[in-house]
C-alpha cells in the first residue's frame, strides 16, 4: 500500500516539476494532459487506497527524518486513515476535474504551462496538508497551499487588483499561521512530540488552561484558511485568480483544510467543549454574516465565495459542537457542488468575456443549455434540496445544533439555509433567465467545450449521489477514528416537521428570487441606497476599515520608521557622534595658531594649572590630616 | 687644607660610558675626517656613523648580557646607571637611529647632507640620549637632554627652508623653556631632599614620610611640565605638530620616535617610585594628562589636511597612550611601554621614511604643504606596491591586527585592564577607534580615489635603494611582528623586572 | 636683617616669574632669549642658596652646568636667531605663523 | 594533510593572493576560480573526513605565538563552524564566479581571497586573540571592496562600516583582555585559548561586565538594532560581490560569536541578558521589516531584511536550549545561502540596468521569466516557507524562544507576517503588474554565468529544507555540548532553570548507545 500512497502523494509533484520546465515556454498541450494524467493516477491510487482502509486498515509510513534535532524529531511521515482518504479522495476527484477542465479553460492564455505547473503544485501541497502523521508536516502544507493560492491568485500578474488580492491572501493567512505556528510549540513544550498519535494519546494529561491554548492557537490558524471572520476578507478578493483555481482552491479543498484541522485535532477539541462552542458561534455568526454580503453582491464570483464562506461556517459549527464526521461530511459534499458552481460560472465567464456582474448577463439558458443545467444542479444541491447532496449534509448540520439544543445557532443557520437558496436563485436567474442583457454590451456567448462539460459531469454526479450513497459507508468508516455519535431527532413528529419546514421555506426563497429576477430586473432605487443594503454590499465596510486601520497606518508607520527613526534618529545619532568628534577638533585646532608665543604661553597656563591643582591639593590633603589629628 | 682626593679608577668603571663614548668618537672622526679633506660625499659619513653606531649597539648588547648575569651596573661616582631600561632604551635608540642613517642617501639633493657637522651632530645627539637614559642623576638628565637637544635643533635648522628655520627657533624657545622648568624643579627637589639622584630623593621622600607634600608636589608639577614638553603631552605639545612638519620627514619620523623613549625612561624613573608612593595627585593628573593627550591629539589629528602633519597629530596621540604605561606603572605596562616603542618605531619610521621617499623639492602650483593627502589619492593605480605599503603602515598605526602595533596596544591595554585602570582601557580602546578615521582618510585616498594628474611626475622621486631597503625592514617588522613580539616580550620583561620596575 | 635661605628662594621665584611673564609677553626674539636666560639664572641663584645652605656641592654643580648650558644654548639660540633674520629680515614672533593647524 | 587541513584552509587563499599578483589581468577570474574552487573542495573534503558525531572540537592544530601572553595559534572546528566555513569558501566561489566587475578585476579577485582567509581564520580559531586578527582583518578587505568598486557614497558607507565595527571590535578586545586577566588570576598562567576559557566560572556581576564588552563587539557587527545603521549603507554602496559576502558570512560572525564566546562563557550574564536582548531582536524583526517596507530600492529592501533575520537568529542563540541554538545556527547558513542569493539576483538586475529603485521596474516577470521564477524562490526562502531552508532555522529558533517566553516569541513570530509583508510588495513593485518603462521590453533573461551561481543556491536553497539532517546533526551534537557546558556551569538560580541540563533528559540515548 506504501506505494500506493508515494503515487498518490507524488505523482502531483511530478508533475507539477515537469510542466515547471515548461513554464516559461509557448503553451503546449503536452502539459495539460501530463498534470491531468498524473492527477488521475493520484486519484486511482486514492481510491485502491480508500478501498483499502475501507477494509478496516490504515497506512502509516515514515518516509525521512526532517529536522531532528534536541528532542524534537519530525519526519516526513504520511498516515492514510478513514479521515486523510475522505480528505484524498474530495482533494483528488476535484482537482482531476479542474486540471481537464482547465485544459479547455486556459487553452488561449499564455501561462498555460505554468498555470499547470501550480495546480499541480497545489494538489501536492493538499496532499501533504492531509496525508501528514505530525503538525509540522501539515504545517508544510498548509504553507505550500499558501505559496500556491499567492501564484495562482496573482495568476494574471499584470494585473494590479490580481497581484494585491494575492498578497492580501497570502499576508492574512500568514497571520493565522503564526497562531498555528505558536499552537505547534505550545504543543512540543509541552508533550516533547508534534506526532499525532503521540500528541492525542496525550493531550489530556496537560492541564485544562494549556489544551484551551492549545485548542485556539490551532483554530486561529485553521480561520485563517478557512477565511473565517474577521480574516475572511481574502477570500472574496482572491476570486482575481483564474476560475478553475476558485474553484478548486478557494471552495472545494484548500479553504476546507481548516475544517480539517479541527476534525483531525478532535481529541484536542473534545477535551474543550467551551471553545468548540465558541467555534460553533462564530461559524454560524459567519455562515450568516458571508450569506448576508451574497444577497446584494453584484459579483458572480464573489457571491460563490461567500456563499464558499457560508458554508464553512456551517462546517465549522459542527465541528465546534463535535459532530466532527458531520463536518467532514459537508465539507466534502460541499466540495463537489460548489467546484461544480465555479466551473460554471467559469463557463459563463468564458462566454461573456469575463463580465462578472450577473445584471449584464440573463437568457442565457438559451445559448448555455448544459451549464445552466449543471450549474441549477449545483444551486439546488447547495440548497440543500432532498435527495441532493446538501440536503443529506447540510441539513444534517441543523439537526446537530438541534439535537445539541443550540437552538439560537439552529436558528441563525435555518435563517442563512433560507438566504443560501435566494442568493444562489438571484444568481441562477440572473445569469440564465430573463432578458439577454448583455446584447447591449455586444456580446454573444457560446457554450464551453464539450469536454469541459464531460470534465464536470463526475461532479454533477457526485452532487447528486454523495449526500444519498455515500452517507451510510462514509460514516461507517470514518467514525472508526472520529468519535460516533448518531444526530437523530428522537421524536418523530419533530423530525418531519423540522425537515418538511427546512424544505419549505428554502423552497420558499427560491421560488422569491426566482420572483424577483428571473423575468426583467427591477432596481428598486430606494432599498438599494439604503443603510443595510450599502453596508452588506460594502461587505460591511471591512475591506475598507482594514485598510484604513491596518494597511494605511502600517506603510505611513514604516516610512516615518525609515525616514524618521532610523534616518534622523539613529543614524542621526551615530552620524552625530562622529561629527561632534570631527568638528571639536575643528573648532579646536585653532589653538595651534602657529604663533609661538601663544605656544609659549599654552606651556605656562599649563604650568599654572597644574600648580593650581597642585595646591588646590595640598590645601585638601592637609585638610583632611588635621580632622584625621 | 685640601684633603688629596683618591678615587681607583676600578671603582669608577668607566666601560659604563663606553656606548656613549662610542658615539661621541664617531663624531670627533667624522669632524676630524672633514678636517683633512672636505667635500667628500655622505656616503661616507653615512657608512661611517653606521659603523659606530653598530659598535655602540654592541657595546650596548654587551652591557645587556652583563645586566643579566650581574644585575644593575653603577659607574662614574653612581652617575652612570646600567639598568634594564637603560639597556633597552638604548637598544632602541641606536637601532632606531640606524635605520634612520640611511635615509640620508637619498636620490635628490639635500643640503644638510652635505655638511659632515650634521652627521657628527646626530652622532652628539645620540650620545646626549644615552646620557640621559643611563643615569637617574638630575644633573647628568640635564646634560644629557640639552645635548640631546641642542643638537637636534641644529639638525633640523639645517633642513635648510625658512619652515626648518621656523620649526627650529620655536623648538628652541620652548625646548629653553622646559629646560627652566627641569632645572626649577630640580631645585625644589634639591631643597626638599638634599639630593639630586632619583633613588636617594625617593627613600629620602619616604624617610618622612612626604611631610612636604605640598612642596613635593611644586616640584613634580615643574618637572612634569619638562617633561610634557618633551613627551608632547597636552598643553605643552605645541611645538610638535610645527616641528615635524618644518624638519624634513625622515627627521620627524627620528623624532617621533627617539627623543620620546628617552624621555619615557627618565619619566618612568621620575614619576613610577611617586605613582607607587601614593601620590595620589600625580595617580590623577597622569590619568588627566594621557587621557586628554590621547583624546585631544587624536582629534585634532582628525581635521589634518597634511599627512606629515597628520603623523605628528598621531604621534602625540602615541606617546599619549604609551604615558598610561607610567601611570599604571606595573611590570606589565613598562614592558609594555618598551615592547609598544619597538614596534611603533618600525611602523613610524616606515611611514614618514614614504612620505620622505615621495618627498618633491618644489611644490606645486595650490600645494600648501609638503604632504597634503590629495597627493596621495588614487596611488593603488600609479604605484600599487607603494601604496599598499603605506596602507600597512598606517593600519598598523591603527592598531589593525596582525600588523605590529596591534600587539603593543593589546599588551598595553591588557597591561591596564590587569591593574585595574578598565575605564582607562576602555579609553585607549575608543581613541583608537578614533584615530582609525584619520588613517583610513589616506587609505582612502589612496585606494578609492581617483589619481590627480598634477602630482604625476612626483612620487618616489627621492627613492633609493637605500631608502627602499629602510621601507623594506620596516615593512617586514610591520608585518610579522607577531613572530618577534614573544621573544621581544620575554626580554623585555626580564630587563624591565631585574630593574625593579 | 639676616638672610635666610628662604629669602634666596623667594627670590629665585620672583626671577623665575619674571622670567615666565617675559617668556609669555616678548615679541621680540631676542628679548625671549634675555627672558629665557632669566629663569636659568633664576635657578642658579636658588642652587647656590641651596647648596650653601645644605653644605653640599651638589647644588652648585648643578648650578655650573645651567651656566654652561645657558651659555650653549645662547650660542646656539643666537645663530638660529640670525640665520633667521637674514632669511626675514625680522625678529617678531608674530611673523612666524607659516605652520599652524 | 588531514591534521593541517585548518590552517590549509585558512592560508591557502592568501598565499594564492599573494602570488596573484603575478598573474597577468586577464587570466585574474580564472585564476581567482580556481582558487576558489580548490578551497571550496578542499572544504568539503573537511565535512567528509568531519565526524558528526563527535561534539567537541576537530582538527586542532596549536603552535605558540606568543606564549609569554598566553597567545597561541589554536584552531579547530565543531559542527558549528564547520558549515559556516564551507559556506564561506562556497560564497566566495559562487561570488567569484559570477562576478561581473569589469574595473581592476585583478584587484578585486586578491582582495577576495584575502577576505576568504579572514573568514576561513575567524571561524576555525580558538585562540581570542587569533579569532579577534581575523575578525579585525577582515574589515580591511571589505573596507576597499566597498570603497573602490561600490556606489557614489561608497567613502562615506565604507569608512562608517570600518569604523563603526572597529570601534565595537576594540570594546570587545578590552573584554577579552579582562576575560585573560580572570584566567591569570584563576591559574596563574595567561591564556587566551577559548576552550580553556570554558573551564572558568566567573562571579555573575563580573560576567555582566563582560558580556556587556562582548556584546558591543558583536552586536554591532550582526548587526542589531540599534547599532544596525551602517549595514544598509554598506550594502546600498557596495558592488553585488561585497553585498553577497558580506551578507553571507561577515554578519554570521558576530552570532557565531555569540555562540562561541557569550553562551559559554557567561551563562549567567546570558541569562539575565535574555529579556533585553530578545526585545533588542524584536525590534530588529519588526522595525527592520518595517523599514524595508518603506524602501524603494530593492537592494535595501534585502538590506533590511537581513537585519530582520539576524533578529531571529539572536534570539534563537538567546533561547538556550538545543532547539534553538541549532536553530540560529541552521539559519545562520540559511540566511547566507538566501540572503546571498537575494543580493547576487539584485545584482543580475543592476548590471542591467544601473538602477535599484524598484519605481523603475515592474513588470519584469514577463520580461525576465527565468530571472523572476529564481528570485522568487529565493523570496520565498527568505519569507520562510516550509521545505526551503529558512524555515528549519527560523522554525527551530523560534521553537526554542518559546520555551523561555510565550509571548516574547508571540510578538517575534511576526517576524513571518512582516517578513512577508515587506517582500511580497517589493516583489510585487518590481515583477507584477504590466511592463511600463521602455527601457525595460528587452531586457535578457539571466545568463549562463548569472545561473551557474544562482542554480547551486536554488539547489541548496531547497536541499537543506527538505533534507536538513546532514548539516543539522553535527550541529546539533557540538550544539548540545554547549548547552551542557553552559548548564553545569551556572550559577544563578535563573540560569539553572533557564539552561536545561541534557544529561538528565535529552541524550539519555547517546549515553546509552556511549557504553
Amino acid at each position: 500500500m506504501e506505494l500506493y500512497l508515494y503515487t498518490a502523494l507524488f505523482s502531483p509533484l511530478v508533475g507539477s516539476l515537469i510542466a515547471g520546465l515548461f513554464g516559461a515556454s509557448r503553451k503546449t498541450s503536452f502539459t495539460g494532459l501530463l498534470t491531468s494524467g498524473l492527477l488521475l493516477t493520484s486519484f486511482i491510487s486514492s481510491v485502491i487506497l480508500l478501498t483499502y482502509v475501507m477494509a478496516g486498515h490504515t497506512v502509516h509510513v515514515e518516509m525521512m527524518t526532517w529536522i531532528a534535532t534536541g528532542d524534537l524529531y519530525i519526519p516526513f511521515g504520511f498516515v492514510v486513515d478513514q479521515v486523510s482518504v475522505t480528505m484524498m479522495m474530495v482533494v483528488t476527484t476535484v482537482s482531476t476535474v479542474v486540471h481537464i477542465y482547465s485544459i479547455g479553460y486556459m487553452s488561449h492564455d499564455k501561462g498555460f504551462n505554468r498555470f499547470f505547473s501550480y495546480l499541480s503544485a497545489f494538489v501536492f501541497s493538499m496532499m501533504v496538508l492531509v496525508m501528514s502523521d505530525n503538525f509540522l508536516g501539515l504545517f508544510i502544507g498548509w504553507e505550500g497551499v499558501g505559496l500556491c493560492s499567492w501564484l495562482l491568485i496573482g495568476f494574471w500578474y499584470h494585473k494590479e487588483s490580481a497581484t494585491w488580492a494575492a498578497n492580501e491572501a497570502f499576508i492574512m493567512n500568514r497571520i493565522a499561521d503564526l497562531a498555528m505556528l505558536i499552537g505547534i510549540f505550545m504543543i512540543y513544550w509541552n508533550l516533547g512530540s508534534l506526532q499525532y498519535d503521540v500528541v492525542f494519546a496525550h493531550i489530556s494529561i496537560l492541564p485544562m488552561p494549556v489544551i484551551t491554548w492549545i485548542g485556539i492557537f490551532l483554530f486561529i490558524g485553521a480561520m485563517g484558511k478557512s477565511a473565517q471572520f474577521p480574516l475572511h476578507t481574502w477570500l472574496a478578493d482572491a476570486m482575481e485568480g483564474p476560475t478553475p483555481v476558485s474553484a478548486l482552491i478557494h471552495a472545494a479543498t484548500m479553504v476546507t483544510a481548516g475544517v480539517y484541522l479541527v476534525v483531525r485535532a478532535n481529541p484536542i477539541y473534545s477535551e474543550i467543549p467551551d471553545v468548540g462552542n465558541a467555534i460553533a458561534a462564530l461559524g454560524a455568526f459567519v455562515a450568516m454574516f458571508a450569506a448576508t454580503m451574497a444577497l446584494v453582491n453584484r459579483d458572480m464570483k464573489r457571491i460563490i465565495a461567500y456563499s464558499t464562506l457560508s458554508q464553512l461556517g456551517y462546517m465549522f459549527v459542527a465541528a465546534g459542537l463535535g459532530a466532527y464526521w458531520v463536518a467532514l461530511f459537508h465539507l466534502m459534499a460541499h466540495a463537489f457542488f460548489k467546484a461544480l458552481l465555479f466551473l460554471g460560472a467559469g463557463n459563463v465567464m468564458h462566454a461573456m468575456h469575463d463580465e462578472l456582474d450577473p445584471f449584464k448577463m440573463g437568457g442565457l439558458k438559451t445559448s448555455m443549455k448544459w451549464t445552466w443545467i449543471l450549474m441549477t444542479l449545483a444551486s439546488v444541491a447547495l440548497a440543500g434540496i432532498y435527495p441532493l447532496a446538501g440536503f443529506f449534509s447540510k441539513d444534517l448540520i441543523l439537526e446537530v445544533a438541534f439535537v445539541e439544543q443550540h437552538y439560537i445557532l439552529y436558528s441563525v443557520l435555518l435563517i442563512t439555509a433560507g438566504m443560501t437558496a435566494f442568493y444562489s436563485f438571484r444568481l441562477v436567474a440572473l445569469i440564465f433567465h430573463g432578458d439577454k442583457r448583455h446584447l447591449e454590451h455586444g456580446i454573444h456567448p457560446h457554450e464551453a467545450y464539450t469536454f469541459m462539460l464531460y470534465a464536470m459531469a463526475p461532479l454533477a454526479i457526485l452532487a447528486v449521489i454523495s449526500g444519498m450513497v455515500f452517507k451510510t459507508p462514509y460514516y461507517l468508516m470514518v467514525t472508526e477514528l472520529l468519535p460516533a455519535v448518531q444526530y437523530h431527532i428522537h421524536n418523530h413528529t419533530t423530525f418531519w416537521i423540522m425537515t418538511i419546514g427546512t424544505q419549505l421555506f428554502v423552497i420558499l426563497a427560491i421560488a422569491y428570487a426566482y420572483k424577483k429576477y428571473a423575468k426583467a430586473v427591477k432596481v428598486d432605487k430606494k432599498v438599494e441606497s439604503g443603510f443595510f443594503y450599502q453596508l452588506l454590499y460594502n461587505q460591511y465596510y471591512i475591506p475598507k476599515i482594514y485598510d484604513e486601520v491596518f494597511s494605511k497606518p502600517y506603510l505611513q508607520l514604516s516610512k516615518l520608521a525609515w525616514k524618521e527613526i532610523d534616518l534622523k534618529i539613529v543614524d542621526a545619532i551615530v552620524d552625530g557622534i562622529a561629527n561632534t568628534i570631527y568638528r571639536t577638533g575643528e573648532k579646536t585646532h585653532t589653538m595651534q595658531n602657529g604663533n609661538l608665543s601663544s605656544m609659549l604661553r599654552w606651556m605656562v597656563i599649563g604650568l599654572v594649572v597644574l600648580l593650581v591643582l597642585a595646591v588646590a591639593f595640598t590645601a585638601g590633603y592637609n585638610a583632611v590630616n588635621l580632622q584625621a589629628m | 687644607m685640601l684633603e688629596p682626593i683618591t678615587v681607583s679608577l676600578a671603582s669608577l668603571n668607566v666601560t659604563t660610558m663606553a656606548p656613549m663614548l662610542i658615539a661621541i668618537v664617531g663624531a670627533l672622526t667624522i669632524l676630524s675626517i672633514d678636517l683633512f679633506k672636505d667635500g667628500l660625499h655622505k656616503s661616507l659619513y653615512v657608512m661611517v656613523a653606521l659603523l659606530f653606531l653598530l659598535l655602540d649597539l654592541g657595546a650596548v648588547v654587551d652591557f645587556g648580557t652583563i645586566f643579566l648575569r650581574n644585575g644593575t651596573v653603577l659607574g662614574m661616582f653612581n652617575m652612570m646607571l646600567i639598568d634594564g631600561l637603560a639597556i633597552l632604551s638604548q637598544i632602541i635608540i641606536v637601532v632606531a637611529s640606524m635605520l634612520f642613517i640611511p635615509l640620508a642617501l637619498t636620490s635628490k639633493r639635500f643640503h644638510e647632507y652635505n655638511y659632515p657637522e650634521y652627521f657628527a651632530l646626530f652622532l652628539f645627539m645620540i650620545a646626549g640620549f644615552q646620557f640621559m637614559v643611563a643615569t637617574d642623576n638630575l644633573i647628568m638628565i640635564f646634560i644629557g637632554l640639552e645635548t640631546a637637544s641642542l643638537a637636534l635643533y641644529t639638525l633640523i635648522a639645517l633642513h635648510n627652508r625658512s619652515k626648518s628655520f621656523e620649526a627650529a627657533v620655536k623648538y628652541f624657545t620652548m625646548g629653553a623653556l622646559a629646560a627652566g622648568f627641569f632645572a626649577f624643579g630640580s631645585m625644589v627637589l634639591y631643597a626638599i631632599t638634599g639630593s639630586v639622584e632619583i633613588n636617594q630623593i625617593a627613600l629620602s621622600l619616604a624617610k618622612d614620610e612626604y611631610a612636604n607634600i605640598g612642596y613635593v608636589l611644586l616640584g613634580i608639577t615643574f618637572l612634569l611640565a619638562a617633561f610634557g614638553f618633551k613627551l608632547s603631552m597636552v598643553p605643552f605639545h605645541t611645538w610638535t605638530p610645527d616641528v615635524y612638519e618644518g624638519s624634513s620627514a625622515a627627521l620627524a619620523g627620528y623624532m617621533s620616535i627617539v627623543p620620546k623613549v628617552a624621555g619615557f625612561v627618565v619619566a618612568m624613573r621620575l614619576f613610577e617610585f611617586l605613582v607607587h608612593s601614593g601620590v595620589v595627585w600625580l595617580q590623577v593628573i597622569l590619568y588627566i594628562i594621557v587621557v586628554v593627550t590621547m583624546t585631544a591629539s587624536n582629534i585634532w589629528a582628525l581635521v589634518q589636511s597634511d599627512v606629515k602633519r597628520m603623523l605628528a597629530y598621531s604621534s602625540i596621540s602615541h606617546a599619549g597612550f604609551v604615558m598610561a604605561a607610567i601611570l599604571i606603572g606595573s611590570t606589565q605596562s613598562n614592558t609594555g611601554l618598551f615592547l609598544y616603542w619597538a614596534l611603533f618605531s618600525f611602523t613610524n619610521l616606515g611611514a614618514f621614511t614614504m612620505l620622505w621617499v615621495n618627498r618633491q623639492k618644489n611644490l606645486i602650483a595650490g600645494q600648501s604643504s609638503d604632504h597634503p593627502y590629495e597627493k596621495f589619492s588614487g596611488m593603488i593605480r600609479t604605484m600599487p606596491m607603494a601604496a599598499v605599503v603605506m596602507a600597512l603602515f598606517m593600519l598598523s598605526l591603527a592598531g589593525v591586527p596582525p600588523f605590529a602595533l596591534f600587539w603593543g596596544k593589546m599588551y598595553m591595554i591588557g597591561a591596564a585592564v590587569s591593574s585595574g585602570y578598565t575605564v582607562l582601557a576602555l579609553i585607549m580602546a575608543l581613541n583608537s577607534a578614533i584615530a582609525a578615521y584619520y588613517y583610513l582618510k589616506l587609505i582612502v585616498f589612496m585606494f578609492m580615489k581617483e589619481p590627480m594628474a598634477a602630482y604625476g611626475e612626483n612620487y618616489l622621486l627621492n627613492a633609493s635603494l637605500s631608502l627602499k631597503t629602510i621601507i623594506g625592514i620596516a615593512a617586514v617588522a610591520t608585518i610579522f611582528a607577531v613572530i618577534a613580539v614573544n621573544p621581544l616580550l620575554k626580554v623585555i620583561t626580564l630587563f624591565v623586572y631585574n630593574s625593579g620596575y | 636683617m639676616e638672610l635666610t635661605l628662604n629669602h634666596y628662594l623667594i627670590l629665585s621665584t620672583i626671577l623665575f616669574c619674571i622670567g615666565l611673564i617675559g617668556v609669555m609677553r616678548r615679541k621680540n626674539l631676542l628679548m625671549l632669549f634675555f627672558a629665557t636666560e632669566i629663569l636659568l639664572n633664576a635657578v642658579n641663584v636658588g642652587m647656590a642658596a641651596i647648596s650653601h645652605y645644605r653644605g653640599d656641592y651638589t647644588g652648585q654643580m648643578f648650578a655650573f652646568f645651567i651656566i654652561a648650558i645657558a651659555a650653549s644654548e645662547v650660542a646656539v639660540g643666537l645663530g638660529l636667531l640670525v640665520v633667521w633674520y637674514k632669511r626675514t629680515g625680522k625678529i617678531d614672533l608674530d611673523q612666524m605663523t607659516s605652520m599652524r593647524g | 594533510m588531514q591534521e593541517h587541513i585548518l590552517s590549509i584552509l585558512i592560508f591557502f587563499p592568501a598565499l594564492a593572493a599573494m602570488l596573484g599578483f603575478v598573474v597577468h589581468k586577464d587570466g585574474a577570474k580564472a585564476y581567482g576560480i580556481t582558487v576558489a574552487g580548490i578551497e571550496f573542495f578542499l572544504s568539503l573534503w573537511l565535512w567528509h573526513i568531519y565526524d558528526p558525531m563527535v561534539s567537541g572540537m576537530q582538527f586542532m592544530e596549536s603552535a605558540p605565538l606568543v606564549s609569554a601572553f598566553g597567545i597561541n595559534y589554536l584552531v579547530g572546528i565543531d559542527g558549528i563552524s564547520l558549515f559556516i566555513i564551507i559556506l564561506a569558501t562556497f560564497f566566495t566561489l559562487i561570488g567569484i564566479l559570477s562576478l561581473t566587475e569589469t574595473r581592476r578585476v585583478k584587484d578585486m579577485i586578491i582582495t577576495l581571497l584575502f577576505l576568504e582567509m579572514t573568514m576561513v581564520g575567524v571561524f576555525a580559531a580558538l585562540d581570542a586573540i587569533v579569532f579577534y586578527v581575523f575578525w579585525e582583518l577582515s574589515l580591511v578587505p571589505m573596507l576597499y571592496i566597498i570603497g573602490a568598486w561600490g556606489g557614489p557614497l561608497r567613502i562615506y558607507a565604507s569608512v562608517k562600516f570600518f569604523l563603526y565595527t572597529f570601534t565595537g571590535s576594540l570594546i570587545m578586545l578590552v573584554g577579552m583582555l579582562f576575560m585573560a586577566y580572570f584566567y591569570y588570576q584563576a591559574t596563574g598562567q595567561w591564556s587566551f585559548s577559548i576552550l580553556e576559557w570554558y573551564r572558568l566560572i566567573l562571579p555573575a556581576n563580573f560576567q555582566m561586565w563582560l558580556f556587556a564588552a562582548f556584546f558591543m563587539g558583536f552586536a554591532i557587527k550582526v548587526p542589531m538594532f540599534p547599532f544596525h545603521t551602517w549595514l544598509p549603507y554598506a550594502h546600498g554602496q557596495a558592488p553585488t560581490i561585497g553585498s553577497v559576502i558580506l551578507a553571507a558570512i561577515l554578519l554570521k560572525m558576530g552570532t557565531y560569536a555569540f555562540v562561541r564566546f557569550s553562551l559559554p562563557l557567561f551563562p549567567d550574564a546570558a541569562v539575565a541578558f535574555m529579556f533585553p536582548i530578545a526585545i533588542l531582536a524584536i525590534i530588529m524583526i519588526i522595525y527592520a521589516a518595517m523599514v524595508a517596507y518603506a524602501q524603494e530600492d530593492i537592494k535595501q529592501v534585502v538590506a533590511y531584511s537581513s537585519i530582520s533575520h539576524m533578529g531571529v537568529i539572536i534570539l534563537g542563540t538567546f533561547a538556550m536550549n538545543v532547539e534553538g541554538i541549532s536553530g540560529s545556527v541552521f539559519l545562520m547558513i540559511a540566511h547566507g545561502v538566501v540572503s546571498g542569493a537575494l543580493f547576487l539576483l539584485v545584482g543580475v538586475i543592476y548590471d542591467r540596468r544601473h538602477t535599484k529603485l524598484m519605481s523603475e521596474f515592474g513588470g519584469l516577470a514577463s520580461v525576465m521569466p527565468r530571472y523572476a521564477t529564481i528570485f522568487g524562490i529565493m523570496m520565498m526562502a527568505s519569507v520562510g516557507l516550509p521545505l526551503t531552508i529558512n524555515f528549519v532555522g527560523e522554525f527551530l529558533s523560534l521553537l526554542g524562544f518559546y520555551k523561555q517566553s510565550h509571548s516574547y516569541t508571540l510578538v517575534a513570530g511576526t517576524a513571518i507576517i512582516v517578513g512577508a509583508i515587506y517582500m511580497l510588495s517589493a516583489y510585487k513593485k518590481a515583477f507584477f503588474g504590466p511592463v511600463t518603462k521602455e527601457e525595460n521590453k528587452h531586457l535578457k533573461d539571466v545568463n549562463r554565468t548569472e545561473l551557474l551561481g544562482l542554480i547551486p543556491l536554488v539547489v541548496i536553497a531547497i536541499w537543506l529544507g527538505v533534507y536538513p539532517k546532514p548539516v543539522l546533526e553535527p550541529i546539533n551534537n557540538s550544539v548540545e555540548a554547549i548547552v551542557q557546558l553552559m548548564h553545569d556551569k551556572a550559577q544563578t538560580p535563573e540560569a539553572q532553570k533557564r539552561i536545561p541540563n541534557l544529561a538528565t533528559t535529552g541524550t539519555m540515548n547517546s549515553v546509552s548507545e556511549a557504553h
